[in-house]
């Protein structure tokens, strides 16, 4: 299934996109992010473990247990820092 | 409810007299501004760039409020949040709160304003004279939303 | 400082902006603004007339403030009170305090809006369809002092 | 001695005054009341025990026991309701 991933301030500008298109066979968030980190480099650097950043899915904040369906928008970030 | 999310500016005393008009029963208005500052842990902040996430920044600021009007006894509220280039000074964020009483108003004005640092997807890149640098997330701000749940007095905290 | 006791009305943007302006420490401007409410404990509020002691109002106010700016982190502080006849709706009071912080900024402008209620010399004398009545002082208020004075942590309530 | 004594709001009203000059022999608030309530009538009724008022003495709030001089100025007014 494809699905839309976004990110966004300082993830967005590390990993050199805005948004991309990604054919995902397991529908987790987890499953997204190994399937991320297995691009290796910065990728796997910046969501590594123990990384903080935020994960949400259709605007929501989710976990990495959370489900993912064909069509859904998925988005990565840091944490929040506005205000 | 007003929610806006946008790149210019706004005027305070305009947002303040259309949150109360027509409706005699508000006595009392809490607000916030918050401003660009030059917080200098570090560099001279000249500027300032202010990112979001379009699709869910205006939803969560939505729920937030929400929160709010449960928890309290407020009539209406009213949120701008700016985006794009900012210089020192100026406005970033508005939060106002309509209210028969000052406590109420005042105990959600700093609620939404706890819940919005710490969970409106919003990004700040302060420019220096060094160059730029992505605002890292204050221990304090956590604190402070967390303060509101550990807090069993449904007015007070 | 300012300290204002006037029958003209004021502009709560254009005091928040002579609040910060040249002084790019300050990050948050929180303010509070008290309109005449139709409270209606009774004959609904038509306008209200606003008494004070001109020799010791804005002595008092002065006073309340500065108690503020020694128990928080504060910057500036503004404090306008009018007097006279007031329509409904119309402001009455605004208290606007400047900080680097948020939280010294709420905490500072509630305290300053519960001395000023039960300290500072104003009476208001209510108008409605049954005639004129002087209001009376709620209990509450005198509650909201008092939680000050109670809280032993200089920083919160 | 001569004081300026002030009245405000309900005060003002009740005692038909805003303002009068008093020669007063002992120089304290209570003796200054127990002048004013020895009038008889409404100021008897209004500055009776248990009425809730409050004097300020030179724009400053004071108790009975609190001292007066010549040429003080001396408020007498209900509890404050502004804001």
């Amino acid at each position: 299934m494809n699905i839309k991933v976004l990110y966004f301030a300082r993830l967005r500008e590390e990993f050199g996109m805005a948004e991309e298109s990604i054919a995902l066979s397991e529908g987790t968030v987890g499953a997204l992010l190994e399937l991320l980190r297995n691009r290796g480099s910065v990728w796997a650097e910046q969501l590594g473990v123990g990384r903080n950043y935020r994960v949400a899915v259709n605007q929501v904040l989710a976990d990495a247990s959370a489900p993912i369906k064909a069509g859904d928008e998925i988005a990565i970030f840091p944490p929040v820092t506005g205000g | 409810m007003k929610i806006t999310v946008q790149e210019t500016d706004f005027d305070a005393a305009t947002e303040i007299s259309e949150l109360c008009a027509n409706n005699s029963r508000i006595g009392a208005i809490a607000s916030f501004i918050g401003l660009v500052r030059d917080n200098s842990d570090g560099d001279p902040v000249t500027a300032m760039t202010l990112e979001h996430y379009p699709a869910m920044s205006a939803r969560v600021l939505r729920d937030i409020v929400e929160q709010a009007m449960q928890r309290w006894q407020i009539g209406d509220v009213t949120v701008i949040h700016r985006t794009g280039k900012l210089a020192l000074c100026d406005q970033i964020v508005f939060v106002a709160v309509a209210a028969a009483h000052r406590h109420d108003a005042f105990l959600a004005c700093e609620f939404i304003m706890d819940f919005l640092k710490t969970a409106a997807p919003f990004w700040k890149k302060e420019q220096t004279a060094q160059g730029e640098r992505w605002v890292e997330p204050r221990a304090t701000d956590e604190d402070a939303r967390r303060s509101w749940l550990d807090s069993s007095d449904i007015s007070a905290r």
